[in-house]
């Protein structure tokens, strides 16, 4: 764990516009959503382990914010590391794209997109994946379906 | 040459493996082992399923017509789909009193996904799953079941003595 | 020696000769030519449906099931009833086919098999036409029925379909040259290409043991071959209903779909049938050179069950294959033939002359 | 950025395509995927992969559940390894919450994980095989896959869809048999195996369609995220029993199966040897499991998780899953995540079959071993 703590120290001095959060399941780095291209990029070269692996990508609903969180893992020593940007605009809500680095991420924003409407700059092919266009965005926590909204009689 | 050896070796390696495969097939073909069909609506006198199968939700009733359904709405509550519904009254006890208790206890096979969490969490035993899998019906209204039976009632908790 | 008592000269030739007393000669002809074709339909359809039958109970049994069991005892009507099943069926019409040609097709598939038939020594005396050509014509005619099956896809204006279509067209047309080659190394053996002449060549001893090594390997490439001929088993590229769905049958229904279903089993029969004739004897019967009494036990089974005894084992072995292997993928299945079975099949045809030359195999 | 560039939409279609809808409903596709593919004659020129057509939104629906009641809806992601994807979101509950859970529950979690990886092998085997063309294969994996099934019946009630973990630790104890009737299974799928081998594995036939076909390099394989068997087969050490150990995987012995060559056949060989593998690790877990220890931990009726984010990676039979919990202090998860291992493992599937032929593509498919439902959620 210190060697750990270490190794988070020299990271986020690495990427000096961030701040490290230690004291969660995994060592968080938030940065902000202007900068995040260049942090990601900063990880997927990183000298010692290189965060090459992109476990997981997602955005959460924070009715003020959304927060995207990238779960990030290096293959040599199985070291994870979690990456979160704020957007603090919901309604034309913009980041950068990923996909450039880790090509996963292309499908993963794509569902991003999909779900919560959060638009990716530079993404190659970024459309819906599972609804149609004019379909509202599901994950947002304001999300209501007028249409095909089940209640059960209580 | 050694591609001539190579272009043999091939065919003969390729004919050995193709011939593996073959015996496999042909050791079924003449002794089948068992044979897994289920030769179905004629072993229904046989077939028996196991003490835990997922069948269905019923409530158990005793000799007297008596259930264990309070109609607390536990179950109800931890359904994950709505597939229970708890219709109760009001009842008078030996004391005059109006208590609570079940009318209905209204299941709806049909948004049931099995996930046994009602009958896990229901405080008094009165759940419980059968034993029945045939649940194809002809209208849908069918798998919407009523578990405790028409005139039914509680069952008086046994005096600890 | 063989005994008459099974021939069917005898029965044939007393019906021709009845039906000359009745009636003038072209008229007499004419009746035959209508009775022989109402008993093969007969008999067409009939195989038809038992090798169908007998496909699905042999996967059956080597996939540790039952297999049809509910009509008629052991599901012998299984059959019957699909076929019913099938010729109630709606007969869907494609937009955008080409009517005529897709009608067509199914036709020509089962014509193309239907005539092969026509030259098969089924027993001793028992055999509509013998054609002092009689392989090269069924190797002729069989190979007609890709025709019907390019035409079947083209038509279909599907693109399934058609990719169906071309693959059995490239398949067919390469084959043919093998299962040729693999036939001529009998012709060079019992030196006539009339059926009845190589099955009474066989009376000693049928060719795959007279003809040794040689013509067992011919004997081998021609299953191979003939299997991919009927695009079945491994070969199945033409249907592969994991890529294609259904190949070049895919937009078909009803009866047309059966009549493509039908021809498809037949032609395994006359295969089997080719084999069992040329190699494994046709109907004579199973004979060791010197062995008075056991020869002469085996002339008391009928010459129509060594027939259709030989057949079914050849029959059987190619539902072994279906039932085992993977299937190929087109441009191995073409590098099979160009590189592997022709070669060996050229290589084996000079072993044979050589062979025949010398005198070399038992006679 | 201007916000038009973003949205333009991609033409990847030429007038000219052939264009060949495979799916939605397809026999190679296993369920409603719906690939485009175009092709020069034979030849695929790009595939785009269509999903959606079952997307039930579990990760919605689980915001209005509790933790208890998102366990059931976990099953329908990726049917064939309900089991593990029970124990996904248990073991993020419990580390939440701090739960110790008794060591009878991890070896019994760990043998279910290991069946159930074994009967979903099972099943991939026999319809790879059918994908191939070699249709016994399916009724031979079936029938060996039926005994597991029938272990899970006698213990859980239900042969599929298992909900029979829960947050703490299991429903019920296991059946008074489940020992008994594992050691019989394992001794009699070591017996079939061989069978298997003949079949399949060392056939030339099944050679030539998957050896050099759909190689995946291990670059490629990391910067895809495919992961699980279809990974391991590039070189990808991408175990989390190994990486990332929960449960009880810390105490067994088993080695981690790696391939290099990448292609079809690799991933073949990493899933038969994975099934070897499990059966070494069921007759470890079996002979050591504590009779006695009880079947669950002591949870309160209600769990409310603390206000935090968790993150639980587990292998599946096809990968890495992970569940991601934010949770709010409420009974109800705030946001679930799953991020299941065949979205990631269904996307590589264009970049594999480019410029071979129709058939490959179905190997290639068939190799990757997707669950639809899985990739859709």
């Amino acid at each position: 764990m210190e060697k750990n703590n270490e190794f988070m120290e020299s990271v986020s001095k690495a990427i000096p516009y961030c701040a490290l959060r230690q004291d969660t399941q995994y060592p968080e780095l938030i940065v902000p959503a202007g900068k995040l291209h260049e942090a990601a990029e900063v990880l997927k070269n990183y000298k010692e382990h290189p965060f090459d692996y992109l476990v997981s990508l997602t955005a959460v609903d924070h009715l003020e914010k959304f927060t995207m969180v990238y779960h990030l893992e290096s293959t040599h020593t199985h070291t994870m590391i979690v990456l979160k940007a704020d957007l603090e605009d919901r309604d034309k809500a913009k980041i950068d794209t990923v996909s450039d680095l880790w090509i996963t991420a292309e499908f993963h924003e794509r569902e991003v997109f999909d779900l919560f409407g959060i638009r990716f700059n530079n993404h190659p092919d970024l459309r819906r994946f599972f609804l149609e266009d004019d379909y509202g965005y599901p994950l947002r926590k304001d999300f209501k379906d007028e249409v095909n909204i089940i209640e059960y009689p209580n | 040459m050694n591609s001539t050896i190579k272009y043999f070796t091939d065919i003969f390696k390729g004919v050995l493996s193709l011939w593996a495969g073959m015996r496999v097939t042909g050791k079924y073909f003449i002794s089948p082992g068992e044979i897994v069909t289920e030769q179905y609506p004629e072993n229904r006198a046989t077939l028996k399923m196991t003490g835990r199968f997922k069948g269905e939700v019923i409530m158990p009733h005793d000799e007297n017509n008596q259930h264990k359904c309070t109609g607390c709405g536990i179950c109800e509550l931890n359904c994950p789909n709505g597939s229970i519904e708890i219709i109760t009254k009001k009842v008078p006890n030996e004391e005059g009193k109006m208590i609570r208790a079940i009318d209905k206890h209204i299941y709806h096979l049909s948004m049931c996904t099995f996930c046994e969490l009602c009958i896990k969490t229901c405080p008094f035993d009165a759940i419980t799953w059968g034993q029945d899998f045939e649940h194809a019906v002809f209208d849908r209204a069918k798998l919407t079941k009523v578990l405790n039976k028409p005139g039914s009632s509680l069952k008086k908790k046994e005096v600890k003595s | 020696m063989i005994l008459d008592i099974y021939s069917f000269s005898t029965l044939t030739s007393s019906i021709d000769n009845s039906l000359h007393n009745m009636m003038s000669p072209w008229m007499a002809t004419l009746t035959e030519f209508v009775l022989v074709g109402i008993v093969f339909l007969l008999f067409y359809a009939l195989l038809g449906l038992f090798l169908v039958y007998l496909e699905r109970k042999v996967c059956a049994v080597i996939q540790n099931r039952i297999g049809p069991n509910r009509v008629g005892r052991w599901g012998i009507f299984q059959t019957f009833a699909d076929f019913i099943k099938l010729l109630m069926k709606e007969l869907i019409t494609i937009k955008h086919a080409d009517k005529f040609l897709f009608n067509l097709a199914p036709f020509i598939v089962i014509i193309a098999s239907f005539m092969a038939m026509a030259a098969l020594p089924f027993a001793k005396g028992l055999q509509a036409i013998d054609f002092n050509i009689g392989i090269f014509y069924v190797i002729a005619v069989s190979s007609l029925g890709v025709v019907g099956i390019l035409i079947a896809g083209w038509s279909s204006n599907s693109k399934y379909s058609l990719i169906g279509a071309m693959r059995s067209g490239a398949q067919i047309i390469s084959y043919e040259l093998s299962v040729g080659l693999s036939l001529l190394a009998i012709v060079i053996f019992s030196g006539s290409m009339q059926l009845s002449t190589i099955v009474e060549s066989q009376a000693d001893g049928w060719w795959i043991f007279k003809g040794h090594i040689p013509a067992f390997i011919a004997f081998v490439l021609y299953l191979i071959t003939a299997t991919a001929e009927i695009n079945r088993g491994p070969f199945d590229l033409a249907e592969a209903e994991s890529e294609l769905t259904a190949g070049f049958h895919t937009e078909y229904s009803g009866i047309k779909f059966a009549f493509f279903f039908l021809a498809e089993y037949m032609n395994m029969f006359i295969v089997s049938a080719i084999a069992a004739t040329l190699f494994l004897g046709g109907w004579m019967p199973f004979h060791i050179g010197g062995w008075e009494g056991f020869n002469q036990i085996m002339d008391y089974i009928p010459s129509i069950l060594w027939f259709f005894g030989k057949t079914f084992v050849v029959i059987y072995i190619i539902m072994w294959f279906k039932w085992t292997f993977p299937r190929l993928r087109i441009d191995q299945m073409l590098n099979l033939e160009w590189k592997y079975l022709l070669p060996l099949n050229l290589m084996n045809t000079v072993i044979i002359s050589f062979v025949v030359l010398m005198g070399l195999y038992f006679k | 950025m201007s916000e038009e560039t973003v949205e333009k939409k991609i033409i990847l279609k030429e007038e000219d395509d052939y264009i060949v809808n495979m799916g939605p409903q397809h026999p190679s596709t296993h369920g409603v995927l719906r690939l485009e593919v175009c092709l020069s004659g034979e030849t695929v020129n790009y595939m785009i992969p269509h999903i959606g057509y079952i997307h039930r939104g579990i990760e919605k629906m689980a915001e209005s559940d509790t933790y208890k009641q998102v366990i059931h809806l976990t099953d329908r992601m990726d049917y064939l390894s309900s089991h593990i994807n029970n124990e996904a979101v248990c073991l993020a509950v419990e580390e939440a919450l701090g739960v110790e859970v008794p060591e009878r529950v991890q070896y019994i979690r760990a043998i279910l994980d290991e069946l159930t990886r074994i009967a979903s092998h099972n099943l991939w085997w026999s319809a790879f095989g059918m994908d191939l063309g070699a249709l016994t294969t399916f009724f031979y994996g079936m029938r060996d896959r039926e005994k597991i099934l029938s272990i899970f019946e006698e213990s859980f009630g239900s042969r599929l869809l298992h909900s029979f973990n829960t947050p703490g630790g299991l429903l019920h104890d296991v059946h008074p048999d489940f020992r008994k009737h594992t050691l019989e299974y394992v001794k009699y799928f070591r017996k079939k195996l061989p069978d298997y081998k003949n079949l399949l594995t060392d056939n030339v036939i099944f050679h030539n369609r998957t050896i050099g076909i759909g190689v995946m390099d291990k670059k490629m394989a990391i910067n895809y995220g495919v992961t699980g068997p279809s990974g391991r087969g590039s070189g990808f050490s991408c175990d989390i029993r190994k990486a990332a150990p929960y449960g009880i995987y810390d105490k067994v012995k088993f080695k981690e199966i790696l391939y290099h060559e990448g292609d079809s056949f690799a991933r073949y060989k990493v899933r038969m040897d994975e099934m070897v593998e499990s059966l070494n690790i069921l007759e470890q877990l079996v002979d050591n499991m504590p009779e006695e220890g009880g079947f669950t931990a002591k949870m309160k009726p209600v769990i409310k998780l603390p206000e935090g984010e968790y993150y639980q990676r587990v292998e599946t039979a096809r990968g890495e899953l992970g569940v991601y919990i934010v949770s709010k202090g409420a009974k109800y998860p705030y946001r679930i995540k799953f991020r299941s291992p065949n979205f990631s493992n269904l996307f590589v599937l264009n970049t594999l079959s480019k410029g071979g032929i129709i058939a490959d593509l179905v190997a290639i498919c068939g190799s990757l071993d997707l669950v639809i439902p899985d990739i859709d959620r």
